[in-house]
C-alpha cells in the first residue's frame, strides 16, 4: 500500500500498463511536454518519449477516430480529452464508430480503447465546461461507463479498463484530483467492472452514488447519523454495466433509496437506477426512490449561484428526509 | 485547351522526396501553366469545368492504355485481362444486386459502384494483401476487389449469416479483415480520421503497411475529412486520402457543395502532396495511385488524390436521379472504362479470353445467389456477443 | 379539415410559416432541388426560391451553427437533417450554443430555431442509421423535444415551433411519412407545446408512448380489448416539456403503466417517465411501471433480427400481462 | 532576406474585386517571390520562420507608425492616441483582473489578452458599431475595444448581476449585443460556424453589416473551421475570419499543432481571399484589416486574415507558462505595440496628452473595481429566465 493522490493513481495505472504493454499509448492535448493540462500524465513524455504519449493539435475527433482506427488493428489507446465536455465535438466518433464497429463488422473487429478525462463539474468553470457527460454515454450499448470515486479504485478500475477489449469511457474529477488515498502497489491490482461498493452500511436509507457525489454523500450520512438516521452508502464505480444485486440487496434492507449524482435529471443515470430500483425491488420500496441531482439548468459562473445548481450534501439530506417522511 | 486539360486533368504529384518539403518550397518555382511534375503549377493551372471524360481521353494517353502490350510489362494483356475480370465481377455483381433489390431480397440502402469500378481494381493492384483499405457505405466495388468473395459479399447483401458480417451490416457495411478490408462507413467522413488510425498504427508499429480511404467529394466539406488530413500530415502518416469525385453528392452537383471545383487545392493548407485526374483507363489509375502508395510506402507520407469519374447508376436504389439529364449519363456512358477495356483486349485479339473470362463471372455471380438464398440466418444469440467483446454490460 | 399524409402536414407547416414570417428559412441537404431526401419539402424551392430554400453540403456542425448564429441577430431558421442520426456530428452545436447562448449571455440572447428530421428505426438501414435521438437530447435544459404521431399534430406542433422563441427538436418518423389523416386548414391551428394527448381510453392499463410507437401501442391495446383487457394510451406529443398532469391522471385511474418507445432502454425517456410516476404517482402504483423499448443492442442489418430488436406490439402486451401480474 | 520577409510578413490580399476570381485565376500568374498585392505569390513566397516581430518591424513600415502626421490624415496623432487609450485600457484592466483573480474575487478561467490588444483595437476602427464581432474566451479585450464599459466587463468577472452577461457567463463568456460584441466562447471552434450564421442573417437580410471573428491558430485544425470556412466561401457570407496567431495553443506551439505554419494558406484550398502579416503597430493591422472588411462589405466575401502576435501572459492564469523561455518573453515584450505607441506619440509631442489618457484610464478602472464589488451578486429567479426565452420546459 502506497498513499496516492486520485491524480497519481491514474497516473501510476496507465504508467504500469505501458511498461506491461507495448501496444499501449496515450494520447491528447497537453498530456506531453505540458505534462497535462492538470498534471494526470506528469513525466510520462520523459518516460514513455514522444511516440507512445503524443501531444495532439485541437482535433477530438480526429484523433478519437485515429484511435479507434489504431485499436481495430490491435494498438490499445488510452485517450485524454482535456475534460469530458470536449468529447461533445466526437460524439460521432464515439457514438457510431468506438460503439459499433464491432457489430458492423460482424464481429470480425473489437475496439479496445480507453478515453479518459475530469468530468462534472469544476469551479466557476461556466456552462460548457461543467457537463457530466456520463448520462449521454451511459445510453449507448457497445460502451462501458465507469466512475471511480477513490485512488484505489481509480488505479484499479483503470487497469482492467485498459485491459479491456471494449471501447471504456473513464470518468475522472478535477475535484478529486488531490485526495489522497491508500492504493495497493501490486501491478496486477485489478478492480472489476460491474461491482458497486457498500462504503457505509446502515439501515434506514439508501444513498447511491459515484465519484465525487459518493464523498458528497458520505457527508450527508454522517450529517443524519447525528440524528440518528444511518444511512447506507453505494458507490457504484461502474454505470454501465450497472451492479443490480448490490442496491436492490440494500434497498431490501433500508426499504428507501436517493440517488445523488452530478448533470441534469431528465434522463440519465440517476433516471435509470431510479427505473430499476421500482422495477426490480417495489415490493421492498416504503417510498419512492428520490433524486439529488444538478438542478435543471445550464451552470452557471456566479459562485453561489453555482454552488446552488450543484447537488449538495443539504439537497441530499432533504430527499433522505422525504423519503423518510420527515419532510 | 487540349493542353491545359492535359496540366489539370493530369496532375502528377513531383516525385515524393522532392514533394515533401515545405509547400512554400514547392510552389517557390509555380508558373502559370506548368505541365505534369510540377503541383506548384497546381494553383496556377486554370480549373477544367466540369467536363466528359472524353475531352480529357483526347488528350490522355489513349493508346498505351490497350495493353496490346508494346515493350511495357506492367500494361500486358495478361495484366488487363484480370483488372477487366475484377471490373466485371463487381459490374455483374451489382446489376444482379439490383435485381434482387427489386426483388426484395435486399433491403436498406443499396448503393451501387457501377461506373467507378476501375478505381477499386486500380487501387487494389498497388496494395499488399496486408494494406488496409477503408472505404464509405458505397463499399461493394472495394470489397470484391480486395478480394472479398461474391459469395460472402452478395450474402451480406441478403442479410445472411455467411455474409461477410454475419448479416449484421449489410450493404454499407462490408468488412473482411482477412482481406484488408476494413469495412464501409455510414456516416460521411466519420471513417477518414479511423483510416488515419490504421495508418497511424502501422507507423507505430513499424509494419510497412499502408493505408488507403476513399470518399465522394461530398464528404471534402465536412469536419472529420479535414481533421484527419490535418493529423496525417502533422504526423507523416502512411495513408493515401483517394477523393473519387463522381461529381455528385447525392442530388447536388460539385459546383453547389463546394467553392472549388479543384479537391486537390484542399492539401495545399496541409502541406500534403496530392494529385488529380479525371479517369480515362485502369492502367491509368493505377499508375497514378502508385505513385501515392510508394510515397507512403517509403517515406510515411500521405497524399491527397482526387479522381474525376462518374456514377451509372442513382445515388441508391431509391434515387430516380432526375437531377441529371439522360444525355448527361449517356455522353459518359460512352466513356465506361469497363467497355473500353474490352475492346482494347479484343482488339488486341483475345476475345476468346474475354468469353472465357465472363462465362466465369456468370457463373461465379450466379452461384453468389443461389448461395446467398440458400443461406440461413443470423440468430439473436449472435447480438450479444457482436455488441461487446467481453461480458455484456448493461 | 383536409386529409393529409404526414409528409405533407409537415411541409404545410413550413409552407405556412414562411409565407407568414418572412424571417424563416430552411436549410439542410437536398432539401432544394432534390426535394428533400424524403420529398417533405417538395415544391418549396419553386414557391420561395434559393434565399429561403437552401441546400448545404454535407456539414452539420456548420450548417447547425450558422443556423444557431442567423438566430441569434433575428432570423428563424428550420434545419433540417437528412436523418437525426447526422445530427451526432453537430453535437457539440446543439449542447453547446443552441441550449447555452441564453444563459452565457446573461438572457441577452434567444435561439428561435427548429432542428427537424426523421428519426428511430427506417427498414435494414443498419446501426449507425436507426438511432431514437431524443434520449440524448430531451437531457438537455435549454432545448424543447417535440414527437408527433399524427400529420394533424405533426402540423399543429411544428408551426408552434417555428412560432417558439427557443431551440425545439422536432422528431419525425420515416415509416410515418406515409399515413394520412384529418388536418385542420387553419393557418392558425397552433398544437401547444407539454400538452400529452390521450388517445385511447382505457381502465386497466396507461400505455405511454410517442411518436411511431403510439400506433404500434394502440395496436397491442386493439388485440388486449379482444380479451377484455381496456387500455389507456398515452401520446406524449412532447418530450420536453412533459406533461406529468396527464400522465399522472391516468395512472391514478388505471394503476398501472408501461412506457413504449423506440431507442435503446438505458436512461433517457422512458427511465425519465418511469421515474417521475414512481415519484408522483407512488401510492397509485399496484405494479412496477414497465418499458417496452428497443433491446439493447445496435441495431442489426438483416430483417428479422431487426424486428427482434425494435419494440412491437407483442413486447408491449408481454409487459402489461407482467403489470397486471398475468405473466 | 528582408526582401522576402516583407513579401511574407507582408502579404496583401488583392484588391477585392480582382480577388473575387477561381483561386486558379488567382493564381495564374503566381511567381516565386511577387510583392504585396499577389496573393498568387503566397503559395510562392518562402514561408517565414518563427521570427521576432522585430525583423518584421525592421521590414515594416516602421516610419509611418509614428502617426506624427505627414500627409496621411488617417494616422494622425489624434487617431493614435484613441487607440494608444484603447489598448491602454485593455491593458489596466487585465492587470487589475489579474489582481483580483489573485485576491480571490474572480473565479474559474482567466485568459489574459496581454501583448495583443492592437488587434482587438484595430478591428474595432474598422467595424461599424452595428456590425458583429465574435471572440474566443480570451476576449476581454474585444469587448473593451468594442465599447463594453470597464464596469460591466470587471462585474461580469467577479459574477454580479451588473456584469454583462449578470454574472452568469464569466470570463469566457463576454456578451453586449449593444456594442456588436456577439460573445466569448469556451469550445474551440464552435463559434466559427455561428459567425458564418450572423454573417448569413445579414447577407440574407441585406443589411449591409459585416461579421469579424477571431479565433487562435490552435482552433485552425478542428472540424468547424473547416465548415465554417467552407460554407462561408461556398455562400459569400460578408465575414472576415481573424486568426491570431500568438505561437502557442495552451503549452503548444504551433510546429507542434500544424504542418504548415502560414495558416493563411487553408484559404486557398476554399478559393477564400487570403491575408498575412506580422504585428508591428495599430495603424498596420487596421489597414490589413480593412481591405478584409471592404471586400466584405462591398462583394460579400470573405477574407482569411492570419495576424502573427504574441501573449504576454500565461493561456490562463493558472498556467505557468514553462513551454517557453524568460529570454524569448522578453525578446517579445521589447516589440509591445502599446510602449511602441506611447514612444511615438510622445516623440511627436504629445506627453501631455498621454498622460491624461493615463490618468483618466487609471480613475476608470479604479472606478470599475469598486462598482463590481459594490455590485450585488444575481439571485435564482434568473435561471429558469435565461434558460427558456418561453416557458420553463421540463
Ligand atoms: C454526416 C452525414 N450526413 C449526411 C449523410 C447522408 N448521405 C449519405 S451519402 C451522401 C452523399 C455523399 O456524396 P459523396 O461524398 O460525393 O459520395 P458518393 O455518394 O457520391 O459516392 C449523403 C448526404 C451521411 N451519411 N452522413
Ligand atoms: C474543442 C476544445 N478542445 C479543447 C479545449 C481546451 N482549450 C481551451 S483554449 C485551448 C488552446 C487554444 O489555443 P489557440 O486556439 O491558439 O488560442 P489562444 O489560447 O492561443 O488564444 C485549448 C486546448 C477547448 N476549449 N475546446
Ligand atoms: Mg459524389
Ligand atoms: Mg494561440
Amino acid at each position: 500500500m502506497s498513499e496516492l493522490r486520485y491524480r497519481e493513481a491514474v497516473r501510476a495505472a496507465m504508467v504500469e500498463e505501458m511498461e506491461r504493454d507495448e501496444r499501449v499509448f496515450l494520447v491528447g492535448e497537453e498530456v506531453g511536454h505540458y505534462q497535462g493540462a492538470y498534471k494526470v500524465s506528469e513525466g510520462m513524455l520523459e518516460r514513455f518519449g514522444p511516440k507512445r504519449v503524443l501531444d495532439a493539435p485541437i482535433t477530438e475527433s480526429g484523433f478519437t477516430g485515429i484511435s479507434i482506427g489504431a485499436a481495430m488493428v490491435g494498438l490499445r489507446p488510452i485517450v485524454e480529452y482535456m475534460t469530458w465536455n470536449f468529447s461533445a465535438v466526437a460524439f460521432d466518433q464515439i457514438l457510431n464508430n468506438a460503439a459499433k464497429v464491432r457489430q458492423m463488422s460482424g464481429g470480425q473487429l473489437k475496439v479496445p480503447i480507453v478515453l479518459r478525462a475530469p468530468n462534472a463539474s469544476a469551479r466557476q468553470v461556466g456552462s460548457q465546461h461543467s457537463h457530466a457527460m456520463e448520462h449521454f454515454y451511459a445510453h449507448i450499448p457497445g460502451l462501458k461507463v465507469i466512475a471511480p470515486s477513490t485512488p484505489a479504485d481509480a488505479k484499479g478500475l483503470l487497469k482492467t479498463a485498459i485491459r479491456d477489449d471494449d471501447p471504456v469511457l473513464f470518468m475522472e474529477s478535477e475535484t478529486l484530483y488531490n485526495i489522497k488515498g491508500e492504493v495497493p502497489d501490486s501491478t496486477e491490482h485489478l478492480v472489476p467492472f460491474g461491482k458497486a461498493q457498500v462504503v457505509r452500511e446502515g439501515r434506514d436509507v439508501t444513498i447511491i452514488s459515484y465519484s465525487r457525489m459518493v464523498h458528497v454523500s458520505l457527508d450527508a450520512a454522517n450529517q443524519l447519523a447525528k440524528e440518528g438516521i444511518e444511512c447506507e452508502v453505494i458507490d457504484l464505480r461502474s454505470l454501465r454495466p450497472l451492479d443490480e444485486a448490490t442496491m436492490v440487496q440494500s434497498v431490501t434492507k433500508t426499504h428507501r433509496a436517493v440517488v445523488a449524482h452530478e448533470g441534469w435529471p431528465y434522463g440519465g443515470v440517476g433516471a435509470e437506477v431510479a427505473d430499476r430500483l421500482q422495477r426490480l425491488a417495489f415490493d421492498e420500496l416504503d417510498a419512492p426512490v428520490l433524486r439529488a441531482t444538478q438542478l435543471d439548468f445550464p451552470m452557471p459562473y456566479n459562485a453561489k449561484l453555482e454552488q446552488y445548481v450543484i447537488p449538495q450534501a443539504s439537497r441530499i439530506i432533504e430527499k433522505i428526509r422525504e423519503v423518510l417522511y420527515q419532510a | 485547351m487540349p493542353d491545359q486539360d492535359r496540366d489539370s486533368g493530369e496532375r502528377r504529384a513531383r516525385p515524393a522526396a522532392r514533394q515533401s518539403g515545405a509547400p512554400e518550397a514547392r510552389d517557390a518555382d509555380a508558373k502559370p501553366s506548368t505541365g505534369p511534375g510540377s503541383p506548384g503549377g497546381a494553383p496556377g493551372a486554370p480549373s477544367p469545368g466540369p467536363r466528359s471524360p472524353g475531352e480529357a481521353a483526347e488528350s490522355g494517353a489513349g493508346g498505351s492504355a490497350a495493353g496490346s502490350g508494346g515493350g511495357d510489362p506492367s500494361r500486358s494483356v495478361e495484366t488487363h485481362l484480370t483488372f477487366y475480370r475484377q471490373m466485371l465481377q463487381i459490374r455483374r455483381f451489382e446489376e444482379e444486386a439490383a435485381r434482387a433489390y427489386a426483388q426484395g431480397k435486399i433491403g436498406g440502402f443499396l448503393h451501387l459502384y457501377i461506373g467507378q469500378e476501375p478505381i477499386a481494381v486500380a487501387a487494389n493492384a498497388v496494395l499488399r494483401p496486408d494494406d488496409y483499405a477503408i472505404e464509405t457505405y458505397r463499399d461493394h466495388g472495394l470489397a470484391l476487389a480486395r478480394g472479398m468473395s461474391a459469395r460472402a459479399a452478395m450474402a451480406e447483401l441478403f442479410g445472411k449469416v455467411t455474409g461477410c458480417s454475419k448479416g449484421l451490416g449489410g450493404s454499407m457495411h462490408f468488412f473482411d479483415v482477412e482481406h484488408g478490408m476494413l469495412g464501409g462507413y455510414g456516416i460521411v467522413g466519420g471513417h477518414i480520421p479511423v483510416a488515419a488510425g490504421t495508418a497511424f498504427a502501422s507507423k507505430y508499429r513499424g509494419d510497412g503497411r499502408v493505408t488507403m480511404v476513399f470518399f465522394g467529394e461530398g464528404a471534402v466539406s465536412i469536419g472529420d475529412f479535414h481533421e484527419g488530413m490535418s493529423l496525417a500530415a502533422l504526423w507523416k502518416l502512411p495513408i493515401v486520402f483517394v477523393c473519387e469525385n463522381n461529381e455528385y453528392s447525392m442530388g447536388t452537383p460539385l459546383s453547389r457543395t463546394m467553392s472549388v471545383e479543384d479537391v486537390s487545392m484542399k492539401a495545399l493548407g496541409y502541406g500534403m502532396a496530392r494529385d488529380r485526374f479525371f479517369v480515362e483507363d485502369v492502367f491509368q489509375v493505377r499508375d497514378h495511385l502508385a505513385e501515392a502508395v510508394e510515397r507512403a510506402r517509403t517515406l510515411s507520407e500521405p497524399t491527397l488524390v482526387e479522381i474525376r469519374t462518374y456514377r451509372f447508376r442513382g445515388h441508391s436504389m431509391s434515387d430516380p436521379g432526375k437531377y441529371r439529364t439522360p444525355a448527361e449519363l449517356e455522353e459518359r456512358k460512352k466513356k465506361d472504362v469497363l467497355l473500353r477495356s474490352r475492346s482494347d483486349i479484343a482488339a488486341a485479339g483475345f476475345e476468346k479470353q474475354l468469353e472465357a473470362i465472363e462465362a466465369e463471372i456468370e457463373a461465379e455471380i450466379t452461384d453468389a445467389i443461389r448461395f446467398a438464398d440458400e443461406s440461413p440466418e443470423p440468430g439473436p444469440e449472435l447480438l450479444e456477443q457482436t455488441t461487446y467483446a467481453g461480458p455484456f454490460a448493461r
